[in-house]
């Protein structure tokens, strides 16, 4: 079957997994004819997905996928890749910003998608103010020119920039460890295709979950190589990186992950961040939340098999 | 006969505009297509009264950078104008750089401005680099379309470089001055919304463009065509005002401002 | 004043001249010596002319259309410079009040008629206010008083050269260079701001380079009568027109005009020999 | 003569261009400046150099949009300016739409036109609009413009609508739809970026837009400069090339295009 | 003419007439029955102008400048429409063959003074080739042959004229309106010209409108002259020329030609009565 999946930026290792199922034959495996459409900073696919012209998308985190079901669109996460999501604050070393509790006080390069989202919570978890917030444009040079600064990031490359460039080791906070339980990197498809095709659903997400598993245990020369294609500015050392970073925070297999295989979502974790999300304003609490997501797909122990034994 | 013209000048148009919301919401409900993808008009004047909470401080905020931007743009443009037409190495030297400065996007140099700017400033000086040219551009060209018989006269009279531009070449480049302007009126505007967003504050006191692209994020597409239908209007607003200016100014006698009667 | 010969020849005519005014050698404004004008397009205008212009004097250039007259007068204005030749100006350049009047009106069309003949007085740092009755005197002069707030768009062809007339005339100028000035006005208009023209000359003292293809015009009133050729422009003939009587309807019946029209025609006939 | 015409005319502009240069290099090494924040032109320079396997096909590809752009603009901005001044119920009708398409901001719309478009498409769309305006405007301006003697010289020959538009009002819109030109050249540029940006490919075939973005993202300032040094060297030629054909086309007769010597 | 009393005016002078063919009634091109012009700007141009237009008649509007001359033009050409009365037109309006020569040449500033004169045959479909020669045959009657791939920013102001005065001619129309097309020119050119249209018009039979501010050419051209005056303009006078003798330089020395100039000068004295 030719489906496409359509990615939220540019090729990058936090794509790694699906571009691993492309290039090592796994997709292909289970029937699948994949084209992956790359994303960018102005892009909107989830658009592309709801009028029927991708099939699959990749969703960044699950205040997108409430959205869609305020907003009364046929979108559905199916499945989840990254247990945390990498999203994180960065600081200077030494300038006062050293714990979570400091960053408030300082002003914040926030992109506006991270600013009608993850930054409310923050407002009403740990007290951050609009009024401190400066435009990111994806470009870390105003927060290496100010020390008093913090800037948002995925930990798998701004702190990588922000270090090769800055000539400094930011301090780094991942949100996932501060409460920010959203899921990331889903995968999301209409609800039609969910109802007349779980066959083809599920074939995706199988072989997406096991693209992970290899990408990240196993050898990813191949899809790095497709990565590059795609994105010839990305560069070995950084892809590298990134890789040694979703390891090192566990960001796509952790938690329940470990046990329910990669993918994973479980429905107490969907209701505790739709609560603080809630708490934070952007949600009515009546909203049903859970049309936002399916458990159809995963927890099914796809690709344990895969994680190297302890 | 006057509520006759009125009506022959204004009805087609009216007729134009309503045929198109029409064809819009019909073929919206024939497609039976979801607000998401398109919203029908109808939903959309319903979202403008629904958020106008939201909608109509972020319309002010826009117009403010906007017109600040077109104010800016003048002077600039128009003074640069000037500048290159008193001394033509002036021109030489700055012309590239003025298009420089209009092909660059903003986007790129956002993050250089917001390094050495306040943001609010920032956004002034992107919403002025999208609108200043046009501006610039048409008046060089009206400054040197002057007639050449009247520059002769005053040559004649010995009157100063600045006495020239001044009662001479000015009037002569003001319908091409004024053309520049509507054009930049509508570039000022879509200054506004592309410096906000690679440069501007947001939350509280956001403006048109955060409206749009949080509305695009959050996926409230009504609200989304809410924003850009206020922008339009805006723009379209713009536009007359301008117009309503030049007719005012050149009516007497430029031709472009003349009744087709004598 | 052809072929070098000026001096002799000016002389010649001087002592002829029946009052001893004349006596005393005029100073030269003006002069131009083998001056030609080539334009940017290899047009040759003129070629090797000499002239020059004498303090006081009614100067008529003649000739056939497209001979070079109005190049001259912007030569002389200093608005092109010649080609070829040396042209001298002995008048301060930027003191000197200068008049000009196009063959076109060459009004400012965003102006009133009172704000385009202000436009001299202007430039000289006059407020509206005081230059107020001047302007009105110039434009009696040529008969536009009622249309002063008209734009020159809502004036007639004649209308409008005489508004050009009165922005050269509103300053009092002591040079005055008139390109073809009553060329779209009726006869009697014509007679009635010659003689004005005359008066305010006596008046003045002023210069005047008058062109004009009306032959009895220019022997109503010049003082000298250059008549020019084409193909490329140059003078070929020199009429001086030594009766001073006053310049009136007796005059246009006396002996003395008829002789000096008489030459003038057959100058400009020579002249245009060969010419189409 | 001619060298010394040609010192005269170019040498000021290359001195100050010169001078940009050396105070941006002294500048960027006084202050110590990180490449990150702002690279010295001479690094600029060999970033040029090293990356041109990357910029130049990059450059192409923006190069094509912007020329399809332009061309389409001329087309549609002048094709809407002439029917505009045939039919002044169109203009009432409709120049409110080309009003609104200006000032939509292509980022709103280009998920829009994604929906109905080929990414190719899209991309052309969005950088249409973005250049398409002054266009519009400056044509539609001088069609108004034309000489109303000659319109009645025309009319007396009983030319037909077509006819006096063709042989009398094009011609004498042609100063001003040049100056329309060549803001629009400049815009096609922008928009193109912002069309690539908002709609475009990635990847392979992607065009300076994308160096831009992503070498900013990579903090790769030289990298990103280079792309904007291409970009404004792009917008300079652009520019000149319809300078000289504006100098072509008007050289004989209109004011703005001859030198002050007759 | 005047007052309505035309008709009965007319058979007298063409009774009068000393040749059979002004006993056949001529044909009415056009009539002007109580026509006012009032501007936008709310000058009052015209009242009250009664006036026809016969065929084949040379008829002549002689006036002070801003009476309305060019306006009645404008009005017999159709580019302007009466703000009172009646304009009737009898002659085909698509066809006739209409030419018009304005008081300012009205030249495309693109195009050179061939593709000037081209115009009007190009507006007829006509290609370049096949309309080269009637365009250089009119380039030389007005002695332009020379500089027909001249810009009109390059000619001289005559010489602008007289591309505008080809431009009327080439197309040999049947009614040709001419307001004041030989001020411009010397008057050797202007004689000849004048031989030269009252030929062209013979050949052709044309209808010719007339406006200038000679009386003397008024006088050698016209078979009828109408006299105005200002403020507002009206038709004050009507001067029949009923000398049918060929027009040369002894037409120039009749006692017909004398009496129909000083009529005329005498009507135009009356009707600036006032005016300034
Ligand atoms: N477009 C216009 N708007 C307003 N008034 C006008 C316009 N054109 C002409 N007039 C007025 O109408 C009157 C007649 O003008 P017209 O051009 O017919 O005069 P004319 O007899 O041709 O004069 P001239 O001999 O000076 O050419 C003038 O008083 C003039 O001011
Ligand atoms: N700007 C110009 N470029 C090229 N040739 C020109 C220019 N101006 C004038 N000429 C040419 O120079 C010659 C003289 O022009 P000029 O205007 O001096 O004639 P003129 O004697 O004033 O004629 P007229 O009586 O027709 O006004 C003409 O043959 C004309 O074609
Ligand atoms: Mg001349
Ligand atoms: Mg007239």
């Amino acid at each position: 079957d030719k489906v496409t999946f359509a990615t939220n930026w540019l090729a990058e290792a936090e794509h790694g997994g699906f571009y691993q199922a492309l290039a090592d034959g796994t997709y292909a495996k289970y029937g699948l004819d994949v084209t992956i459409l790359q994303g960018g900073p102005q892009t909107n696919n989830k658009l592309l997905l709801a009028a029927g012209k991708i099939d699959f998308n990749l969703g960044a985190n699950m205040i997108q996928a409430f959205d869609a079901v305020a907003q009364n669109i046929p979108i559905v996460a199916v499945a989840s890749l990254f247990q945390k999501d990498p999203f994180i604050l960065m600081s200077h070393p030494g300038a006062g910003l050293d714990r979570f509790e400091d960053l408030p006080k300082a002003t914040a390069f926030i992109g506006k998608d991270a600013l009608v989202s993850v930054y409310q919570w923050l407002k009403t978890a740990y007290g951050f103010k609009e009024e401190k917030v400066r435009p990111y444009a994806f470009n870390a040079a105003p927060f290496i020119a100010d020390k008093n600064s913090i800037q948002q990031g995925y930990a798998t490359s701004e702190p990588y920039e922000a270090e090769r460039q800055g000539k400094f080791k930011p301090n780094v906070f991942l949100l996932a460890d501060y409460g920010y339980d959203s899921y990331s990197t889903t995968i999301e498809a209409r609800r039609d295709l969910i109802e007349k095709n779980p066959d083809l659903v599920q074939r995706f997400v199988d072989a997406s979950v096991i693209g992970w598993c290899n990408y990240i245990y196993g050898d990813n020369a191949k899809a790095n190589a497709l990565i590059k294609r795609d994105n010839p500015d990305i560069r070995d050392d950084l892809l590298a990186y990134s890789v040694a970073k979703m390891k090192e925070y566990g960001i796509v297999d952790s938690g329940d992950s470990t046990t329910l295989g990669v993918g994973a979502m479980t429905d107490a974790r969907m209701q505790s961040f739709f609560a603080k999300m809630t708490n934070a304003g952007l949600f009515a609490p009546s909203l049903d939340y859970k049309r936002a997501y399916t458990l159809q797909f995963v927890n099914k122990g796809v690709g344990l098999d895969l994680r190297p034994r302890q | 006969m006057r509520p006759m013209r009125w009506v022959q000048e204004y009805g087609p148009p009216g007729l134009v505009f309503a045929a198109l919301l029409a064809g819009w919401e019909v073929f919206v409900r024939l497609a039976d297509l979801p607000p998401y993808i398109l919203p029908s008009p109808a939903l959309v004047l319903e979202t403008l009264v629904t958020d106008r909470a939201t909608l109509f401080p972020a319309l002010l905020t826009t117009l403010k950078i906007t017109l600040g931007a077109l104010a800016a743009a003048v002077l600039g443009g128009g003074g640069l104008a000037i500048l290159f037409s008193q001394w033509k190495w002036i021109e030489r030297s700055f012309l590239p750089v003025a298009i420089v400065l209009q092909v660059t996007p903003i986007v790129a140099i956002a993050p250089l401005l917001l390094i050495y700017l306040e943001p609010s400033s920032a956004v002034l000086v992107c919403a002025f680099l999208v609108a200043f040219f046009p501006i610039l551009s048409n008046t060089a060209l009206g400054l040197a379309s002057t007639d050449r018989n009247l520059v002769d006269l005053f040559q004649l009279y010995r009157a100063s470089r600045w006495r020239t531009l001044l009662l001479l070449r000015l009037p002569a480049a003001l319908p091409y001055f004024l053309g520049g302007l509507r054009i930049g009126g509508g570039l000022a505007l879509i200054g506004a919304i592309v410096a906000e967003l690679a440069a501007g504050a947001a939350g509280q006191g956001a403006g048109l463009a955060f409206r749009i692209l949080e509305a695009g994020y959050r996926l409230n597409i009504p609200r989304m065509f809410a924003a850009l239908t206020l922008l339009s209007l805006t723009g379209i607003a713009i536009f007359a005002v301008l117009s309503v200016l030049s007719a005012y100014l050149l009516g007497r006698w430029h031709e472009s401002a003349m009744s087709a009667e004598r | 004043m052809i072929c070098g010969r000026a001096n002799e020849a000016d002389w010649q005519e001087i002592r002829s001249a029946p009052f001893m005014l004349q006596m005393i050698a005029p100073r030269r404004l003006i002069s131009l010596q083998g001056v030609g004008k080539t334009y940017k397009n290899g047009a040759t205008a003129l070629a090797g002319v000499d002239l020059e212009v004498r303090d006081g004097e009614f100067l008529t250039l003649l000739g056939p259309s497209g001979c070079g007259k109005s190049t001259i007068l912007r030569l002389i204005a200093g608005l092109d410079s010649p080609s070829t030749g040396v042209l001298t100006r002995s008048f301060d350049d930027v003191g000197a009040a200068l008049g000009f009047v196009f063959q076109e009106p060459t009004l400012m069309p965003w102006a009133s008629v009172f704000d385009n003949v202000y436009l001299p007085l202007r430039l000289r740092g006059l407020s509206r206010q005081s230059a107020g009755p001047a302007i009105m005197e110039a434009l009696g002069l040529v008969g536009l008083a009622a249309s002063a707030k008209a734009f020159p768009r809502e004036l007639s062809g004649g209308m409008r050269m005489r508004a050009s007339i009165a922005r050269a005339l509103v300053l009092r100028p002591l040079l005055l260079l008139m390109d073809e000035p009553f060329a779209a006005l009726d006869e009697i208009a014509r007679f009635r701001l010659n003689d004005d023209l005359l008066r305010l000359q006596g008046a003045a003292g002023a210069t005047i380079v008058f062109v004009t293809h009306s032959v009895y015009e220019s022997a109503y009133l010049s003082t000298r009568i250059l008549v020019m050729a084409g193909g490329p422009g140059r003078i070929v003939a020199e009429i001086a027109s030594e009766d001073r009587s006053p310049r009136d309807e007796n005059f246009r019946s006396s002996p003395a005009y008829a002789r000096i029209c008489a030459k003038a025609s057959q100058a400009l006939q020579d002249a245009m020999q060969g010419d189409y």
